[in-house]
């Protein structure tokens, strides 16, 4: 049976998280030697279901959904890599909006309260100095509804990823008041893991080694070239310019897995993060050998060695 | 074919009993089936019980309740307007339910950014939404009972001198009573399930919004509360609309 | 034969009248001419099938003639307003209760006086204990009386009637017959009747006319000479000289089309016995 | 009066049946007893609403009566396979052409005979060119053909027959009545028939049964001493002596039922003139 | 009331100039909205060309109906059947029929952590999300049509010896018709809507996952045109339940 790797991007993404689409198109798992089959479905809960069901090996989820089942004694799931820590988020605004000063008050879009979104624009409006009980928060369900809505002028700004926001038709409708790199400065949180049930260690232990051993080369052959990058999306991305892959390229240089992306403090801090927000309001964040599993990520590393330009942390724990 | 005056009762014990056999096999599917998907009914319960006595249930239900009303309303008065008109002006009615059959098959999300851009995030959008879906039954089920009146009644009418608004209330009408009825049915089922869709594609709200965050958060007991809080609005509605029926459909013999 | 001032007088000129669906065609009417004055009686005989009720329905203005005219005090005649009619199929509106069907053809009437009109109609036909029953209550006879009562409630200028008495066992029907005469003396109107029964026809009209079968045509109207309104109240027709001469001359000729007429549905039967 | 080994023998006995709907209760039959021999034709006279539609449906099974028994030979009515019958209303498939209604009673019968036996039985009562029309394009009267064809075509042991002819003109009534003796003849049945015609049911009977009305009951049988088994084939029955005596008795009868029974429809009208 | 011979045409005329007119007002709106949420007819136009080029229309096409005609058909089938045992044992009908409301009432996407549990995440599971939405209109206008079937014609096959089958092959069934093709239509769109909820929710595929693409990546024509495809879908299937109408419909009058 091949293993199933689930994603929950309908199409290669526009970030690191790539990795995973771009490994079995660009032939390291089959190097690695694990037949790959990527099962696509539209939202992290649905992941979860679907590894719980059975229908597939490990999924590709957030981790504040992970600590929330996992705490609500819903499954038996492992974390065992992170291709791409963070999302690259930004906080987007109508042309109206004077600077980010001019967000008090104004009405502000997340997907719902107590959200990984909300929580994270909440700490970062808050660094930049905006009281967060002065806004209208307007909750929104859906990314592309929120970039719908302040497309129509129903909101004055959200927080968006930077593939919505290239996305968008007419990027230059909208502003950008919080770029990718001050946010991840402000909110410094891992939010995406690959999880596998612990069953699945057990019995195919060998294959999630090699998909994260395909993961971490691929990541290492991103990071020492962002042109090759930039080829391979274009490859699977015709839609996009090739111009602005290249710009990304530069942009994710130095935000590859390159050693598996789990680093002890980062998920430390993310746990004590996640403690105080309002979805753990009544819930015990679990600990960390309840979620997460190390020994695949060091057996894959203790075979193909360390690199040390970034990522590094985690090993010395 | 005569009626035991009991037949109300048996009924009701009939109903019982299959909502114990219901209830049953819920629970065994809660013990049997995997961690944190199916909640026990015990757990529902209590949860249902803590979601009440903090408020948030009734708050919910008053926001989707609106919403689901002021949808459903307009859908029923203009459904069963257009239904009327299509079913009565032949060209009319051939040229249009193309069309209608068209906008039915097209999902509701589709609209979502255009019903935004028209009428915002509020209860007007919501609302708007909610109308979209449940027009449809009630056009299609009134235009068809319509089509099917009876010509011989027809003809009786105008013979008589009936005015048009008179052959429509007296003639047309009842014979549609049961299209139409079946249509609302549908209509209330559908606006119903449009409500939590409105709510979660324009400003997250009520029902809906409780769906989402119980959902996202795995807290499935709630999750089922608000589930079960919708069955149990349309059973409410569909349960009405029988008590109209019913009373309009005095004329029959009972089967 | 009085001609009175403002009672609907018709004129059928040349009509006919065909039914096709798909590519089947039956011609019911073929060149139909009648001419009936003001408050006159006519009744129509003929074999079944023959476009009775087509000649009753083009009259009432329900449908169009395919050629020809139709005229009612000189003018097409408009639904519902020029007369009222006795469906032979009844159509009654079955979620209606009996004095409600009747008050039914009642919408011009103050709203008031519809249920005091029906009620008086309804016990003339016998039905007042029936008035709340629904239509599925009543016997045939009794939904034929109800839309009897409906089509005289409406107290229309011209009556158009199906063979209402049909369903009717004879006693009630002779009640009928003479309840009909009755209330034509105290309201005269135009009369268009249909019956199978020579004696019926015999009883009420001034005039009686003979349609043949497909294409229908008149092949014979006849005057009575003790028309309904030739004799006095209450005179028996049969004491009349001429009444078994009529009455043998035209069950010979609706024999003949029944028989002998090759569009007819029972062209050379020979039955044994006979009336 | 040959009683026959086989045919149905019908014993109704204490019958009655009310009919209840909301606070309403109307009593339509009240302590029926009648005994019908094998193969004889009795035929069943009563005023409008007096119960005859109800008695035929209990009889064929359709409904149960709330007291006493039916037996036909012995046991108690199988629906569809004792009788056929011809409804008043004639309750035809509107979705099914004239042929294909009469082949609906045919299910027993192997399928390439179904559409040979109706055929046949449409051009007995006249409508051999219509097999393919709708009923909705067919008249009155041959709607009630084929009703008519439809209950004859089932060959039944026993019909049921509710007023077959009301609907035909004089001389295809005429005719069917003699296709009707001549049938039985062919292939005896026991019959049950309604009629509003005392000559009708005077052409057609053994015995003749009278019913009041609202609860009706069998107030008289009459055994006709010309009656249809006693008569040579083709006799005509007017000729016997005794036949105006029976015809005024019955007629009298009738007349009391109608105007003089407090529970009639027509309790105390005084009609001017009379039969 | 007779007609002419040229009604087809009539209507085929009528319904062009119809969409003529919609699409010029979409084509207004498209230039007077805000950019990136309408898009013109010729650019919709041309992304479709565009998809039919390179193949993945025909693909998301093919998967979309699989799943569709499987769940759907299933619908038909069951839903009529349902709806007949229903209508005509009163007491199951009578028991059961809450039930189906409340069923209905219920947001199809509660249930599918439950159908991923037990049906995966491919055709299977999608095939039966369809069902789920298709067979409620089937189920309920069929019972609706059943039960209000006429009496008189009932006892007249009980007279004349039909069997259970027979009575309902020939005399409920041919009455229930209209009621049924208005419940399989609605079935038809309400299976639509739902096949591409089931792309969304479980295994990303067909129609419904290029509708989440390019929702999600702002490309509206793109989106137009599976919308648009959608709708075609529907007016196919409804078009075509029309036609079988039409020929079980050859007695009545033309009205
Ligand atoms: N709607 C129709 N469609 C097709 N044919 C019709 C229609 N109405 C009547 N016909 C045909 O026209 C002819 C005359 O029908 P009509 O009902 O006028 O007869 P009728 O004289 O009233 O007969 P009856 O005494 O049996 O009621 C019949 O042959 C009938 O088949
Ligand atoms: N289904 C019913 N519901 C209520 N009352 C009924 C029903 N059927 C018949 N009746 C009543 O029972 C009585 C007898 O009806 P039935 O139809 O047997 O009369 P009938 O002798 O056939 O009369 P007709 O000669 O007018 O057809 C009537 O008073 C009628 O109102
Ligand atoms: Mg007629
Ligand atoms: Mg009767």
């Amino acid at each position: 049976d091949p293993f199933r790797l689930i994603v929950t991007d309908l199409e290669t993404p526009l970030v690191p998280n790539s990795v995973m689409d771009l490994a079995l198109q660009e032939g390291y798992f089959d190097r690695a030697g694990v037949e790959v089959e990527l099962v696509r479905v539209q939202q992290t809960p649905l992941a979860l279901a679907a590894l719980q069901a059975g229908e597939g090996e490990m999924a590709n989820i957030s981790v504040d959904a992970l600590l929330q089942v996992i705490a609500r004694g819903g499954a038996d799931l492992r974390a065992v890599t992170s291709p791409n820590k963070s999302l690259p988020y930004l906080i987007a605004a109508a042309p109206t909006v004077q600077g980010v000063e001019g967000l008090a008050g104004t009405r502000f879009g997340v997907g719902r309260l107590g959200s990984l979104d909300h929580s994270l624009s909440m700490l970062v409006l808050g660094a930049a100095g905006i009281e967060p009980e002065g806004l209208d928060i307007v909750t929104l369900g859906q990314p592309n509804v929120r970039a719908q809505a302040l497309l129509a002028g129903q909101i004055d700004a959200t927080t968006m990823s930077i593939g919505t926001l290239l996305a968008m038709p007419d990027p230059d409708a909208v502003q950008v008041l919080i770029d990718v790199d001050a946010y991840y400065a402000a909110a410094p949180v891992v939010m995406k893991v690959n999880a596998v049930p612990a069953a699945v260690l057990e019995t195919r232990g060998d294959e999630v080694e090699a998909v994260i051993e395909a993961l971490v080369l691929a990541s290492r052959d991103y990071a020492a070239d962002g042109a090759l990058w930039a080829e391979a999306m274009a490859r699977a991305r015709p839609d996009v310019d090739r111009a602005d892959l290249d710009q990304l390229a530069t942009t994710y240089a130095a935000s590859w897995s390159v050693n598996g992306g789990l680093q002890r403090q980062e998920l430390e801090h993310t746990m004590e993060w996640l403690a105080g927000t309002e979805d753990f309001a009544d819930l015990e964040v679990p600990p960390m050998s309840q979620w997460l599993d190390f020994a695949p990520l060091d057996h894959v590393l203790a075979r193909i060695g360390i690199a040390d330009d970034m990522d590094m942390d985690v090993h010395s724990r | 074919m005569r009626v035991g005056p009991s037949e109300g009762l048996v009924v009701v014990v009939a109903r019982l009993a299959f909502l114990l056999v219901l209830v049953a096999l819920w629970s065994l599917a809660a013990q049997t089936g995997p961690r944190g998907i199916i909640p026990s009914p015990t757990a529902t319960w209590e949860a249902g019980l803590r979601m009440w006595d903090d408020q948030r249930l009734q708050r919910a239900l008053g926001d989707s309740l609106l919403v689901f009303s002021a949808g459903f309303g307009a859908a029923a008065v203009i459904g069963i307007a257009t239904g009327f008109l299509m079913g009565s002006i032949r060209m009319l009615g051939r040229t249009l339910d193309i069309f209608v059959y068209a906008l039915a098959a097209t999902p509701r999300v589709a609209f979502i950014p255009l019903v935004i851009l028209l009428l915002g995030l509020g209860v007007e959008a919501k609302a708007f939404i909610v109308f979209l879906g449940a027009v449809m039954p009630v056009i299609l089920n009134t235009y068809a009972g319509v089509r099917q009146s009876d010509p011989d009644l027809l003809e009786m009418a105008r013979a008589a001198g009936a005015s048009r608004f008179r052959t429509y209330a007296h003639v047309v009408l009842p014979g549609v009573v049961p299209f139409l009825v079946v249509g609302l049915r549908l209509g209330a089922t559908i606006g119903l399930i449009n409500t939590v869709v409105a709510e979660l594609y324009t400003a997250v709200r009520g029902l809906g919004g409780l769906l989402a965050l119980y959902g996202n958060t795995f807290r499935m007991a709630e999750y089922f509360v608000v589930v079960l809080m919708l069955a149990l609005i349309g059973v409410t509605v569909t349960e009405g609309l029988r008590l109209v029926e019913q009373r309009l459909s005095r004329w029959r013999e009972t089967v | 034969m009085m001609e009175r001032q403002g009672f609907a007088h018709l004129e059928i000129r040349n009509v006919s009248r065909a039914f096709v669906r798909g590519r089947q065609r039956v011609q019911a009417l073929g060149d139909v001419n009648l001419s009936v004055r003001g408050s006159e009686v006519v009744v129509i005989l003929g074999p079944s099938g023959c476009g009775k009720t087509t000649l009753l329905r083009l009259v009432a203005g329900l449908t169009p003639p395919d050629t020809g005219r139709i005229l009612i005090g000189g003018q097409p005649p408009r639904p519902g307003r020029d007369s009222a009619m006795v469906f032979q199929s009844f159509r009654l509106l079955p979620w209606k209760t009996t004095r409600q069907n009747v008050a039914f053809a009642l919408s011009h009437l103050p709203r008031a006086e519809r249920a005091a009109r029906a009620d008086h109609y309804l016990s003339l036909v016998g039905l007042a204990r029936f008035a709340a029953s629904w239509p599925s209550e009543l016997s045939g006879g009794m939904r034929q009386r109800l839309a009897l009562a409906r089509a005289l409630a409406a107290e229309a200028p011209m009556l158009l009637m199906d063979e209402p008495f049909a369903s009717l066992d004879a006693q009630t029907r002779e009640l009928m017959q003479q309840e009909l005469l009755r209330l034509l003396t105290l309201r005269p109107a135009t009369v268009l009747f249909v019956t199978h029964s020579v004696d019926e026809a015999l009883f009420l009209a001034d005039r009686v006319v003979l349609l043949s079968p497909r294409p229908g045509r008149v092949v014979e109207t006849v005057d009575l000479p003790f028309g309904r309104s030739r004799r006095d109240a209450g005179a028996d027709p049969r004491d009349d000289p001429d009444f078994p001469l009529i009455r043998r001359h035209l069950w010979e000729r609706l024999r003949a089309m029944v028989l002998d007429d090759p569009t007819s549905d029972f062209f050379g039967r020979d039955p044994r016995g006979g009336a």
